[in-house]
């Protein structure tokens, strides 16, 4: 079967210096994906590449079987995207709802969309109590509820998470983490990005470790667990 | 004084702030998408005001009955500066994106001059000021004294439709949403699945052809046009837009019937009329003052 | 020891090709002429850039401030004897060296703190009235009139800072429009000042030298009236420049940055926002208005419609295309803003349509203008690898 | 003529900016003059125009005189049309000693504030216009005015000039209004004068302020007669009023170009050359001056001092503006004034019209 | 006398109570973490705290002294800094002048010195590079190197270090710190914890305010914590006794 979304060799960085060496990595349909690996590892570099945020330098993205490498991002997330970007970008001048609608810009149904809200605020009560404050003077972790459940606007097939429950109080990582199965148990294919080694593990199918702009192990995620390059990559051994 | 003449003052009011909001709409569109300053907008309306002019001269050749005339003139003005204002946008204001904001304001005044002598230079004697054709009828109704114009009538309608018409494109489409997400967070809108270019090019079309209809209104309400009649108009535009709260539509509506009222209250006020302009931006200076965010402020949005 | 050889040598290099671009650009009046020297300065400017060399010039120049000063200042003093028998040449220096003050000013307020100023003429022009009134009404000596003049300014920008202190961003800026509008139509309907036809300014005078005479240059024989203009410029511009130049590199210069990025962090720090931002308001205004009044005495006749809002616009042009923030860059951009027009007499009618586009073309190929700004340094060995 | 023989004259007018259809139509013009002398074959040298472009400007006024006073090889110059202007830049000519004659501002003070031997102007100032429109206008039983005038020296001058000459016949004033040269709209100050109801509406500006408050008139239902100044004796107001300039009346010093002595010939060359603007009313003031001061040059040398005597001595001098005679001040004393009115598209002095002959009557 | 105290502080927006009458005091010394669900006031607290926000109701006092409507500039003179959750450095300037704006209190900003006694400030700028720099090798010595490269060429993780360090070089007396381990891996939080801890035990009298929803660093480091919830203090103890509190329990850690 081929994989939902295939990345080959790919190349990218900032400046002079590139960050991603290349890098090759599948995410198989109806899975819970997970990249790791320590800060500046370059995983959101690798998310923002795909999703043609950073020009890519050399290498190939691949969508289903569309080669979707240099198209611009609002064509690829057209294809049936999401993505929960990292550090809270909501929409500050914005109200809750606004930023919600947003999330379901590309959504032409408008009776999925009234689903998809009140499932959002079955999930994050407080953004319903909160519906027409404006996102820029919510809380952190209030924000940050408010990207993962505007990713939940669309109709999707795959999800990417970049470190979704940062600032997250105890209480809502867990629930974070329970949608992320629940989403996932409706056929959604999902790439999460976390800082939380263990809860990411215990609720992945397959993991990647990224170190020094490389795939320097891959597996499924209890062989990942005991793996020596997975805390190498994390303790810098 | 006499109610025919307050009604008078405040229908020539009526008209003037009309033609300041459609400006001032434009600069508030501009400002929302990209949050730039793009002071050639007088010098569009202007070119709007020729196009229509050149526009009208060219089928009042071939022998085309005035009213089909009017509709064409509108059409070619608004086509031509919405054109216009896309090529600004693609050329000038997208590419700097990266440099500092005020440099996009320099580089758009810039294209101002370049617009401006254009017309000077190029159009047939075009330094002079130009007669605008009478396209709208101008039968005349005395009240005491106060003589309200059809034309007048009409054209304070065209502009408070072009308005709504505007309001309702962004209020009632996606588009809207669209534009304001582009302006806070582009990268973030890119991910929602915006196309950061489409929208942007077209807000720049739309506010143009606004200054289009601004231009061709000033043009059959005064009945002349100059290729200087944009530096006046774009400033006020811009004060009347901010006046009233960058970014929102309301209040560039609100800032353009101020300024106007200002203006004539200025004019009436003092007598030396000249002195309306020193009251009227005094005013302004002393507004702001109390409102340091204009008349109808964004909520404020910034938090520690 | 070689490298410090190599480096006062290099200066001394830069000036010289600087200054001879400057003279010629002043001095050559023909078409051809004119487009040649423009062209082997852009030729100069793409070939620096690809090696990088402007960076490394101003990067020699930084290293070594007062021997660099001091080159530039005898260059322009070199310039100003070469040209000191064409007027016209002169009087160009001179309003150029008199913008760059005006606008090493506007630098301090919108590149460092943040304020957009559209009213720079403003300031520039009450420095000019306060002269004229001045010479007129006081018998006071001359220095004391421009110094006068400058606080003139300063003074009545306070009356703004209210209205600037509430506001930011555009809104700012719309109040500094408004001022300046209001400024330019107050003058022309109020006939206390002259009115529309202005004031005619006496030439300066310091003990017995009038400026407004030719002088005698000993052996080089009898210089223009402008030749004093243009020294007296010039070492304004020199002190002015060496006073932002300083600021920047400096606690203040600091504040100033923390001001213009982030005033909630710059609060929580002991910073008071205000302070800094009436100070770069008040001292920008200062110069603007000390140079105004060397304008006024030089040119001999104001009248308000040389201080229009389109004036100010050259003023802020000049910092954009320089690049916001950097004091250097404020030199180049007014050379190009202020004397091309005038150079493109030559094509008449076609000139303010040339210049435009030379803009626009500028900015297209460097957007954040010719040179833009680098770190702060507090002292000129700083950060510099022995 | 010998080639080498190469002698510079200068042009300053506004080539850019709101009122540069004047100052084209004089640029062109000197050229003109310039190149018909150097084609004549009879000329001892051969002479260049160099144009300056002042923007209507005071303060780039100075920096384009300086720049051609202090060039030793212009010997003299045809400067100015906007009187502010002028007035900043004649305390350059005398500093530097270069002789010149205004060639449009019609602001007395340029000539008579001072007592510069280098000033000279060919044609007349706003006072004598504004006597023979007093008179004009109160003879054809106009009693009341309301004034409006830019705020620039030319505006404001008019207007002191006017209510100066009038008070005298018995005309009253009943307001007067400096309005903004730039301003768009004067609906406010018309519905003003339309309470004040005056029989005429004087106004002190130029060409593009004037057809904006006429085209405005329009809107108010206001039947004023709308009495000029030489500032709108252009084309640019009939082209920009369009149907709304029949009836409109002016005053200008000197004979209508056509009407000149050598008006024709101007007319006939000035097409010939075919320039991209029209001469405009004083197109033939600045050809007259160019010639003056090349018949100047050809008498007495291409020496400054020498130019500005021979010009200061003009007396009876032959020009297609009518015979020059410079007094004391340099000001030709033009008496002539021509009464001019609109009439089908044209500008037609007011003796011919249908209007004098009673076949046409003005508003009011 | 403690050090800081707190009495009944409330801020609201519009109808909203972020704060609601918090009451709460701290000595020379204190560790303290503040926890609570998201959204429940504990970033308002800073910020009232400092003097962003004006509290519409109670009452603060550092050393006796009411400060409660004092600007943020007083509180940073009384000696309390912070970091922002956000964080709040400035991206195009150098690691230095964004550490050394923190020292604000330690500099002159004369004009006059500024411009005239260069000699003076190059002494002074030397002495800070060398302080900045012993400061940063603590938390990370590979910093120092960047010392003068603008802070946008650093990653996330050493910006918070330098936001944390801003903080730390004026010698505070209170410090309060929001989320600084935000991102970080266990490891990197762990390290950073250590360092503070290095720093306390340096300066004993220094009093810390933590905000962190890491509940593993709150208990290795705090002596105590206050849990707040809707804006209202609900407990408030060292954590192993207020993690078993029932309340704490269902609103902030989710366990029944
Ligand atoms: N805009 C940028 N410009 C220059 N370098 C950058 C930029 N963004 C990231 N980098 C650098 O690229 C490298 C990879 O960063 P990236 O954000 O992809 O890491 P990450 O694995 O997502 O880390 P984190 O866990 O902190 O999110 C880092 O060294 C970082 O410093
Ligand atoms: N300027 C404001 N306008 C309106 N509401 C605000 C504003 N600032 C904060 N709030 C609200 O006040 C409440 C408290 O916010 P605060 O930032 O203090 O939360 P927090 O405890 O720091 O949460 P987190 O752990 O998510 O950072 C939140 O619900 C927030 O939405
Ligand atoms: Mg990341
Ligand atoms: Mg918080």
């Amino acid at each position: 079967m081929t994989p939902l979304l295939k990345i080959e060799n790919t190349v990218s960085g900032y400046d002079e210096a590139d960050v991603l060496a290349g890098v090759s990595l599948d995410v198989a349909e109806r899975e819970i994906t997970c990249l790791l690996g320590a800060n500046g590892a370059g995983k959101t570099t690798l998310i923002r590449t795909l999703l043609g945020l950073n020009p890519i330098r050399s290498g190939k993205v691949f969508f289903k079987t569309t080669e979707i490498t240099g198209w611009p991002t609002h064509e690829i997330v057209r294809l049936g995207i999401t993505c929960v970007p990292e550090g809270r970008r909501v929409f500050p001048a914005m109200t809750v709802l606004e930023n919600l609608r947003m999330g379901g810009y590309l959504n032409e149904s408008k009776s999925d969309i009234s689903e998809r809200l009140d499932y959002a605020f079955t999930i994050f009560p407080k953004l319903k109590e909160r519906v027409g404050q404006l996102a820029g003077t919510m809380s952190g972790g209030e924000q940050a509820m408010l990207t993962i459940a505007r990713g939940l606007m669309g109709n999707p097939e795959l999800i990417i998470f970049d470190e979704p429950s940062l600032g997250l109080s105890p209480l809502f990582v867990k629930e974070n983490f329970r949608v992320i199965q629940e989403i996932n148990g409706q056929g959604i294919s999902v790439l999460l990005v976390e800082q939380n080694v263990r809860q990411t593990l215990a609720i992945s199918h397959v993991g990647h470790v990224l170190a020094q702009g490389k795939i320097i192990t891959s597996g499924n995620t209890e062989t990942l667990r005991e793996s020596d390059a997975l805390k190498a990559a994390y303790f810098g051994g | 004084m006499d109610l025919g003449f307050l009604a008078q003052f405040f229908v020539n009011g009526l008209v003037l702030g009309v033609i300041y909001a459609l400006v001032a709409v434009g600069f508030t569109l501009f400002f929302g998408v990209l949050d730039v300053i793009k002071f050639s907008h007088g010098d569009v309306l202007m070119l709007g005001a020729f196009t229509a002019l050149a526009t009208y001269l060219g089928l009042s050749d071939i022998g085309v009955a005035p009213g089909v005339a009017l509709i064409l003139v509108f059409v070619a003005g608004i086509a031509g500066m919405a054109f216009v204002g896309a090529i600004v946008c693609k050329f000038l204001v997208l590419p700097l994106r990266g440099a500092p904001q005020l440099n996009t304001l320099l580089i758009t005044l810039m294209f101002g001059t370049v617009i401006r002598e254009s017309v000077r230079l190029f159009y047939p004697s075009g330094s002079n000021p130009k007669p605008f054709p009478k396209l709208l009828p101008d039968n005349a109704f005395e009240f005491g004294n106060l003589t309200l114009r059809l034309d007048s009538c009409i054209i304070v309608l065209l502009g408070i439709l072009a308005i709504i018409f505007t309001q309702l494109f962004i209020q009632k489409t996606k588009f809207g949403l669209a534009i304001r997400a582009v302006a806070q967070d582009e990268e973030t809108a890119r991910l929602m699945g915006v196309n950061f270019k489409t929208v942007v090019l077209l807000t720049f079309a739309l506010g143009s052809a606004l200054a289009a209809v601004g231009g061709i209104s000033t043009g059959l309400y005064y009945q002349e046009i100059n290729f200087a009649m944009g530096l006046m108009l774009g400033l006020i535009g811009f004060s009347s837009a901010v006046l009233g709260g960058l970014g929102s539509l309301y209040g560039a509506i609100a800032g353009g019937f101020l300024f106007a009222a200002l203006q004539t209250v200025g004019a009436v006020w003092f007598a030396v009329p000249a002195y309306k302009d020193v009251f009227a931006f005094a005013v302004v200076i002393m507004l702001m003052a109390w409102r340091p965010t204009g008349l109808l402020a964004e909520r404020n949005e910034e938090r520690v | 020891m070689a490298n410090f050889v190599k480096g006062h040598f290099l200066i001394t290099i830069l000036a010289t090709i600087a200054g001879l671009f400057v003279y010629f650009f002043l001095h050559l009046e023909r078409s051809w002429e004119i487009v040649l020297v423009v062209g082997l300065a852009v030729l100069t400017m793409v070939v620096s850039r690809r090696k990088n060399l402007i960076a490394r010039a101003q990067e020699t120049c930084l290293q070594k401030p007062k021997f660099s000063i001091s080159v530039f200042f005898v260059a322009a003093v070199a310039i100003i004897f070469a040209l000191r028998s064409e007027h016209f040449a002169l009087l160009m220096l001179t309003t150029v060296l008199l913008y760059i003050t005006v606008c090493f000013g506007l630098t301090a307020q919108f590149g460092f703190v943040g304020l957009v100023n559209f009213a720079g003429i403003a300031f520039f022009g009450i420095g000019a009235y306060t002269t004229a009134v001045l010479y007129q009404y006081a018998a006071i000596p001359d220095f004391l009139i421009i110094l006068a003049s400058g606080l003139v300014a300063a003074v009545i920008g306070s009356i703004l800072i209210l209205p600037i202190l509430r506001t930011k961003g555009h809104y700012a800026a719309l109040i500094t429009i408004a001022f300046g509008v209001l400024f330019r139509t107050f003058l022309e309907v109020n006939d206390t000042l002259g009115g529309p036809q202005g004031l005619k300014v006496d030439g300066i005078s310091v003990f017995g030298l009038s400026f407004n005479e030719n002088i005698n240059l000993g052996l080089l024989g009898t210089g223009s009236s402008y030749v004093t203009y243009s020294i007296l410029a010039l070492v304004l511009c020199l002190v002015t420049f060496v006073f932002v130049r300083r600021m920047e590199n400096s606690w203040v210069g600091l504040n100033m940055d923390m001001v213009r990025h982030d005033e909630i962090a710059a609060a929580s720090f002991g910073i008071h926002p205000p302070s800094w931002k009436i100070l770069a308001f008040t001292l920008g205004n200062f110069f603007a208005g000390l140079a105004g009044s060397i304008y006024a005495s030089m040119s001999g006749f104001i009248a308000p419609a040389s201080f229009n809002f389109a004036d100010s616009l050259v003023l802020v042009s000049i910092v954009l295309l320089g690049g916001l923030g950097n004091v250097f860059s404020v030199i180049p951009a007014a050379f190009l803003v202020v004397v091309l027009p005038e150079k493109l007499q030559l094509i008449q009618e076609y000139r303010l349509l040339i210049f435009g586009i030379v803009v626009i073309l500028i900015l297209r190929f460097k957007p954040s203008g010719i040179m833009p700004r680098g770190a702060r340094r507090y002292y000129p060995s700083l950060g510099v690898k022995k | 003529s010998d080639s080498s023989n190469k002698v510079k004259i200068t042009f300053i007018g506004p080539l850019t900016g709101g009122v540069s259809a004047g100052g084209l139509g004089g640029r062109n013009s000197a050229e003109l003059a310039v190149r018909l002398r150097n084609a004549s074959g009879q000329s001892k040298y051969s002479y260049e125009l160099v144009p300056l472009d002042d923007e209507c400007k005071p303060n780039i006024g100075v920096q384009v005189a300086t720049k051609a006073s202090a060039d030793p090889a212009v010997i003299a110059g045809v400067t100015h049309y906007c009187s502010a202007v002028a007035m900043g830049t004649v305390d350059i000519y005398h500093k530097f000693g270069l002789p010149v004659i205004v060639w449009g501002a019609v602001l007395p003070d340029i000539t008579y504030a001072n007592d510069y031997k280098e000033i000279h102007r060919v044609n007349g100032t706003m006072i004598n216009q504004n006597e023979v429109a007093a008179n004009f206008m109160v003879e054809r039983g106009y009693k009341t005015w309301a004034v409006i005038h830019d705020t620039t020296d030319y505006g404001k001058g008019h207007n002191e000039y006017f209510s100066k000459s009038l008070s005298p016949l018995g005309g009253k004033i009943l307001g007067t209004f400096a309005v903004n040269a730039e301003q768009q709209d004067f609906t406010a100050e018309l519905t003003q004068i339309k309470r004040l109801n005056p029989d005429v509406i004087y106004f002190g500006g130029l060409a593009p302020t004037g057809v904006r408050i006429r085209a405005q008139m329009e809107k108010l239902a206001m039947d004023q007669v709308f009495q000029g100044t030489s500032g709108i004796v252009s084309d640019a107001f009939i082209e920009g009023a369009g149907d709304l300039a029949e009836g409109v009346l002016a005053f200008r010093e000197g004979a209508p170009t056509e009407k000149l002595p050598g008006g024709a010939v101007f007319i006939e060359k000035y097409t010939e050359a075919n320039f991209n603007e029209p001469p405009e009313a004083y197109g033939a003031f600045s050809f007259a001056a160019a010639n003056l001061i090349m018949d100047a040059i050809e008498k007495v040398g291409p020496d400054r001092i020498a130019v500005m005597a021979e010009l200061n001595a003009t007396n009876d001098h032959d020009s297609i503006i009518g015979k020059i005679s410079f007094d004391d001040h340099g000001q030709n004393t033009v008496a002539v004034i021509t009464k001019y009115v609109i009439q089908d598209g044209k500008w037609v002095v007011w003796e011919d019209s249908s209007y004098a002959a009673g076949a046409k009557r003005l508003t009011r | 006398m403690s050090l800081l105290s707190v009495d009944r502080l409330t801020v609201s927006f519009g109808g909203l109570r972020a704060l609601d009458e918090f009451s709460f005091s701290l000595s020379e010394g204190d560790f303290v973490g503040l926890i609570g669900p998201n959204g429940s006031g504990k970033t308002t607290f800073f910020n009232a705290l400092t003097g962003i926000y004006k509290p519409q109701f109670g009452s603060v006092s550092v050393d006796g002294n009411d400060v409660t409507k004092a600007s943020p500039q007083a509180m940073y003179e009384v000696g309390v800094t912070r970091t922002f959750q956000r964080l709040r450095l400035v991206p195009s300037l150098s690691v230095f002048d964004n550490l050394i704006v923190g020292s604000q209190r330690g500099l002159n900003t004369n004009l006059w010195w500024n411009i005239f006694k260069r000699a003076g400030l190059r002494k002074k700028v030397d002495e800070e590079l060398s302080r900045c720099s012993d400061l940063l090798s603590q938390f990370n010595p590979r910093l120092v190197g960047t010392l003068l490269s603008p802070v946008s060429t650093l990653s996330m993780i050493d910006r918070r270090r330098i936001e944390v360090c801003r903080a730390l070089i004026s010698q505070p007396r209170i410090l309060l710190l929001d989320e600084p381990s935000a991102g970080m891996t266990h490891e990197e939080t762990r390290m950073l914890m250590e360092d503070l801890l290095t720093w306390k035990e340096r300066s004993p009298s220094l009093a810390i305010v933590l905000i962190e929803h890491e509940m593993g660093v709150i208990d290795r480091v705090t002596n105590r914590c206050v849990v707040l919830n809707y804006g209202k203090k609900i407990a408030e103890g060292e954590y192993q006794i207020v993690s078993q509190d029932p309340l704490v329990k269902t609103a902030y850690l989710g366990e029944e």
